[in-house]
């Protein structure tokens, strides 16, 4: 019964259907194109930027108050910080916050998401309850109580936190894509064929979510960053360096609203507004790709 | 439908002692000894000192059993004793709590539900006018990635120092006691009025995006197709699209409100505004832990309560949960 | 070799919020499935068929009861014992493409079998057994291989998961629905595909909605409602002589073709309770409440329950012939 | 004359081009008539049937036209459409069971539509209730959700409220597919029903279960990959083909009383061409025994006699 040996069959790698369709999307529909632009360049900002100025962003460099100008681009504050330095590095700290935060919170919420979609039964409703609680309790409040008592706040510990109250409306997002991808036969087939729980989930599972699990991580970016800007700015952000939250919290605090001083306070909500807000329109014209029927052809 | 409701109200009691526990523990699992710490960084007077250690050390009763605290702690709770304000001292917790409540709901309320409101018929308009949804709705996206307190300050800056059409600070006239007046009154609204608006313009863009979406799926629904099928005017498929599609938004609005709140509490911040959030601020500038523990188990209730009542009207909106239940 | 056999399989499912209330899919089900032989499962929406056909694949829980294979009970086998199983008794399932996880090639089934169940065999070797069982079933290797499923017809999906059966060289096939998704001129095709299979020694349980299907192609047919056997038998007798109200309902209001089954064959069994009739009520051996209510063998291999199965009590031919 | 269809085309607007899935039909249906449409899924039929009563977003009117009791149908204009759905043409859609919003009691939906129509509600109430007791359904029916009836219940709420306005046609698109036997003959008992109590005066029947037409439908059309094969009184269809892809379609299907042992039915080899880029002339070339290089010509579809139709040029 031995059949001649068959050709190697090696069709180049070529996912026809999904490849084209995106290409052909991304090109016509600015916003990925448009948000991404706005993401890329600003990250390169909060690359390059520490390295255009010898002097840390406290540091009093030149006269309070000055307006933007050709030596300081964004101008100074009331004691002479270099307003764009400071800038600079906050944007640094958002893409952490987001990245580590918004990391972390999927990853749990991908766990929970997982198990409790996939498994059900108790372990589903052990997982939902704890999810429910988590969502419905004001967890920033939690934070803002929970760091008060931390004194020595870095930015690690401030998006582990995020990261471990960010997480639930992940979870159950995930959990409801799970459940609905269990219950087709491609799973039964793989049980059937002795595949373990483990490798059915990230065999045959994720993949099919592969779209589903970047949006929702380009979402809890998006909220890490938010809930960083929001913790700062109430005065419980990393105790040394800066972020775009204490910025604004230092801005109003020294009133440089009554002071006319926008130079200081327009900069660090733009950054936040800017990477966010393309995260967003980005995830839209993701959607879209991914979800015909929001399409509008 | 009344086990409905038992199960709904275990959740919520549960959570809450989750959250209160949670609350009561943070202080305890805190690194360092919190009093000691919280003591020296007080800026007090020696007497007061003294007095505020043994103060700390009776309310915490430390010598006693974790056990034993931490059922103080829940009977002072229920007695609404929430402990003496370090920064306002002696004044107790709760009665400061008390004081600015009125000024956080005054701006939760409107701005939650103008918000709301808008936000969804805006969304439902948007989502059929090509131009709208093209043009306007990344505004909503924009709205909605703004952080509250830089809209505030936005705001304040532009309508208050440029402009100077709106005061930028405190909850009335410096000038002014609090008086049933006409002036008093117009006062505290010319100061509530740029806090609102930029809660309002922040939850509006949230809410217009979601409608957006969802109604396009509802439009997009077998019933719709029917309708469509049978020659049902434009006007009658819309209002069955639009009420269907407010139902997930309901949900979204229980889960936002946690979000909500915080957002209201720096807002209060940027302006001012003599809100619990403004207080919780300076509990945190002057380490006065147990005004800021009390102001958050106020969130925490106000919270549930209201994630309880929009589930109970949910069940009452919905048919197809009230039926859900009743079959199982 | 291959022997399948049910013995007082039940299935609840705890439903509503807390598991409050149960209910009962499966009640009380016992048949054997020899090799070699198309038994054909049938029965309406909500009869408990696909769950009885995932019981046997083990998706599963079987909540009590057996199912004995070659004489083994497999119905507790976890993780690691069930391989063994799992090599002797595969299974089919509705939606061809539902089967195939859309972002994968096709011919991806097979990779998965050999990971599980030959990792030895050299890649050519199995490239070769691949090739052969594609010609099995009547696939032409070259256009089937190295395809996206949603470049596939229904129809090669589904022989394609017959296929990967075959490389398992299995014992037992549970064919849950396969064709009901496929188009009417490619249907019977992959029936005669069954056919042939069974003519070589596998034994098929072929799982349907409709009764000219299960005609067509089985050699014995079980009807079930509402997750309990009324009437069991050689295909012939049951569809020739239905002698269960239901059956009769049944074939009485299945629409056909060419003129429909002549209902006068079985007038004389019409409104009569044959299981009664067997088991007078009277009768010490009559099972008397519903739970322990079997099938009575009014003919040589033809099963019957009590017409009135769920309140046998109320069936007067039992008081008849008291 | 009820309806009459004149080379009427219908295309897909896709990503990869238009879909040419209705290129062409014309036929007849008369007063009183039930004509089935049968075929294979991706034929065209359910297109056939949309286009008739709403087209849906990807859908556009290409070519041809529709007349409805002497009046032209402006099937490519929504608008326009809307005075003669519900009123003149009405549809039984293939979501019957999912077509009636789910969070409105069905009395209230039903009046807000039929008042949104222009009509007073109570001026139909009665015989609304009269004919859903006519297909087996209490008045007090229209005090429950959806969700409160069975799959079958919902669907016959559906065929009584798309037919109250006694509209000249009825398309039933596919409703007996998703249920069980016993409430098919039913559903198919109470779809007959409607033209004999003159509810609709004809009616259009697609599905892809030709022995549920041989029941319901006086003629049967067969279509495949987007024209029209055969159109013949039911029984002709069924007993006497002469279409070749009639024949070997009827040939395929296994119904009761045939057994494998016996008689070893046979599918039809291969698939249907994608209508995307569709072969030139009859599109069954491919699969056909007696094709040869007459069919690159695409056989216009003929009278053959008593209201037999078929496009075929082998048979004459």
């Amino acid at each position: 019964m031995h059949a001649p040996a068959v050709p190697e069959v090696s069709l180049p790698r070529r996912r026809i259907g999904r490849v084209r369709e995106f290409l052909y999307f991304a090109r016509r529909d600015r916003k990925i194109f448009v948000s991404l632009l706005i993401i890329s360049s600003l990250a390169v900002v909060a690359l390059v930027g520490p390295f255009l100025r010898d002097y840390g962003p406290n540091e009093y460099v030149g006269p309070g108050m000055q307006a933007p100008s050709s030596e300081y681009w964004f101008g100074t504050t009331t004691f002479g910080q270099d307003v764009f330095v400071q800038f600079v590095h906050g944007l640094g700290a958002t893409f952490f916050v987001g990245i580590v935060g918004g990391g972390l919170a999927a990853v749990i919420g991908m766990t929970v998401g997982f198990v409790a979609g996939y498994r059900g039964g108790l372990i589903d409703e052990v997982l939902n309850m704890l999810t429910n609680v988590v969502l419905v309790i004001p967890t920033l409040m939690v934070l803002i109580v929970v760091v008060a008592y931390v004194n020595a706040r870095g930015l690690l510990v401030e998006a582990i936190f995020i990261g471990f109250t960010a997480w639930p409306w992940a979870a159950r997002a995930i959990r409801a894509q799970t459940m609905s991808l269990r219950s087709r036969d491609f799973v039964d087939l793989a049980r059937l064929t002795g595949v373990g729980t483990r490798r059915i989930i990230s065999g045959e599972i994720a993949p099919n979510m592969s779209s589903y699990l970047m949006l929702t991580f380009i979402l809890l970016f998006g909220n890490a960053v938010l809930i960083a800007a929001t913790l700062d700015f109430i005065g419980l952000g990393p105790t040394e360096g800066i972020s775009l939250g204490l910025m604004m919290n230092n801005a109003v605090l020294w009133s440089a609203l009554q002071l006319g001083m926008w130079w200081w306070f327009i900069p660090p909500g733009l950054g936040i507004v800017l990477i966010v807000g393309s995260l967003y329109v980005m995830n839209v014209g993701l959607d879209q790709i991914f979800n015909p029927r929001l399409r509008k052809l | 439908m009344r086990r409905y409701f038992a199960r709904k109200f275990l959740f919520y009691a549960v959570t809450f002692v989750v959250a209160v526990s949670i609350d009561w523990l943070i202080p305890r699992l805190a690194p360092g000894d919190p009093v000691r710490s919280m003591v020296s960084r007080m800026s007090l007077q020696p007497g007061d000192a003294e007095n505020m250690m043994g103060y700390f050390m009776g309310a915490f009763g430390l010598d006693q059993p974790a056990p034993q605290q931490y059922l103080n702690f829940w009977v002072a709770l229920l007695h609404g004793d929430l402990g003496i304000s370090v920064w306002l001292f002696p004044q107790p917790v709760t009665q400061v709590i008390m004081g600015a409540l009125p000024y956080t709901l005054a701006l939760l309320i409107p701005s939650v539900l103008l918000a709301f409101w808008a936000g969804n018929k805006f969304g439902a308009y948007a989502a059929r006018r090509k131009w709208l949804d093209g043009a306007v709705l990344p505004v909503g996206y924009i709205l909605t990635a703004t952080p509250y307190m830089w809209l505030a300050i936005l705001l304040a800056w532009l309508l208050g120092t440029v402009f100077q059409v709106f005061p930028i600070a405190a909850g009335y006239g410096f000038n002014l006691a609090p008086a049933p007046t006409l002036q008093f009154a117009g006062s505290l609204v010319w100061h509530w009025f740029l806090p609102f608006l930029s809660l309002f313009l922040v939850g509006f863009g949230g809410w217009a995006i979601g409608m957006r979406n969802l109604i396009i799926y509802e439009l997009d629904a077998d019933y719709s197709r029917y309708l469509g099928s049978l020659g049902a005017p434009g006007k009658l498929v819309r209002k069955y699209a639009y009420r269907n599609a407010l139902l997930p938004q309901l949900t979204g609005l229980a889960l936002s409100l946690g979000v909500i709140v915080a957002g209201a509490l720096v807002t209060e911040v940027v302006f001012s505004y003599p809100g619990l959030g403004w207080y919780s601020y300076q509990a945190i500038v002057n380490q006065d832990y147990f005004l800021l523990q009390g102001i958050f188990l106020f969130v925490i209730i106000g919270v549930l309560v209201a994630n309880f009542i929009i589930d109970i009207a949910y069940v009452i909106v919905d048919p197809r949960v009230r039926l859900g239940m009743e079959a199982s | 070799m291959g022997k399948l056999e049910l013995k007082g399989v039940n299935k609840v499912y705890r439903v509503g919020t807390f598991g409050g209330d149960t209910l009962h899919a499966v009640k009380d089900v016992s048949f054997t499935a020899e090799p070699g032989q198309i038994i054909s499962l049938i029965g309406e929406s909500g009869s408990g068929k696909s769950t009885i056909g995932k019981m046997i694949l083990r998706l599963t829980r079987v909540s009590s009861g057996q199912i004995l294979f070659d004489g083994k009970d497999v119905s507790t086998l976890k993780g690691a014992d069930l391989r063994p199983y799992q090599r002797r008794v595969q299974g089919v399932f509705q939606d061809p493409f539902s089967s195939y996880n859309p972002i994968f090639k096709a011919d991806r089934v097979f990779g998965m079998v050999k990971d599980t169940f030959y990792g030895d065999v050299s890649r050519s070797e199995w490239d070769g057994r691949v090739w052969q069982a594609l010609k099995d079933v009547a696939l032409d290797p070259d256009g089937v291989l190295g395809k996206y499923p949603h470049q596939l017809s229904g129809g090669q999906l589904q022989r394609m998961l017959v296929a990967r059966a075959l490389l398992l060289d299995i014992d037992f096939l549970v064919a849950d629905e396969i064709i009901s998704m496929l188009d009417a001129s490619t249907r019977v095709d992959v029936l005669n595909l069954l056919g042939d299979l069974k003519a070589g020694g596998l034994g098929v349980l072929f799982v349907t909605h409709d009764l000219s299907l299960g005609n067509y192609i089985s050699d014995r047919a079980i009807i079930l409602r509402k997750g309990r056997i009324v009437e069991s038998g050689k295909t012939a007798d049951v569809f020739d002589h239905p002698s269960h109200p239901y059956t009769q309902m049944l074939l009485e209001s299945v629409p056909a073709l060419h003129g429909g089954r002549d209902p006068g064959l079985w007038a004389d069994r019409k409104g009569r309770c044959l299981f009664h009739e067997r088991y007078p009520q009277a009768d010490a051996t009559a099972p008397a409440t519903a739970q322990d209510l079997s099938l009575a063998e009014i003919e040589p291999g033809h099963l019957v329950t009590c017409a009135h199965v769920d309140e046998p009590e109320r069936c007067p031919d039992s008081r008849r012939a008291a | 004359m009820t309806l009459r269809v004149d080379d009427l085309k219908v295309y897909y607007t896709t990503l990869a081009g238009d879909v040419r899935a209705l290129d062409g039909v014309t036929f007849e249906i008369a007063d009183g008539e039930i004509m089935g449409l049968a075929g294979e899924s991706g034929c065209g039929k359910t297109t056939l049937g949309n286009s008739l009563i709403r087209l849906d977003g990807r859908m556009r009117h290409v070519g041809g036209s529709v007349e409805l009791d002497g009046q032209v149908l402006p099937i490519g204009d929504s608008e326009a459409m809307d005075r003669h759905r519900f009123h003149d043409i009405s549809v039984v859609p293939q979501y019957a069971m999912s077509a009636l919003n789910p969070t409105r009691k069905i009395g209230r939906m039903s009046r807000e539509l039929i008042e949104s129509r222009g009509i007073r509600y109570a001026s139909v109430k009665d015989v609304y209730e009269m004919r859903l007791g006519l297909v087996g359904l209490r008045e007090s029916v229209l005090d429950l959700y959806p969700m409160e009836l069975s799959g079958g219940m919902k669907q016959r709420v559906v065929m009584v409220l798309s037919t109250l306005l006694d509209p000249s046609l009825l398309i039933a698109d596919e409703i007996t597919s998703a249920l069980d036997v016993s409430t098919q003959k039913a559903v198919a008992e109470s779809l007959v029903g409607l033209r004999d109590h003159a509810f609709v005066k004809s009616m259009l029947v697609i599905t892809h279960d030709l022995s549920i037409l041989h029941e319901v439908a006086d003629t049967i059309l067969i279509m495949y990959a987007g024209h029209l094969a055969e159109k013949a009184p039911a029984d002709v269809i069924i007993d006497r083909p002469r279409h070749p892809y009639t024949k070997l379609l009827i040939s395929s299907l296994p119904e009761v009383g045939v057994r494998f042992e016996d008689k070893r039915l046979a599918g039809i080899p291969g698939r249907p061409p994608s209508l995307l880029d569709p072969p030139a002339g009859c599109r069954f070339r491919a699969r056909c025994p007696l094709a040869d290089e007459q069919c690159l010509e695409q056989p216009p579809f003929v009278d053959v006699g008593e209201g037999h139709q078929l496009a075929c040029w082998k048979v004459s």
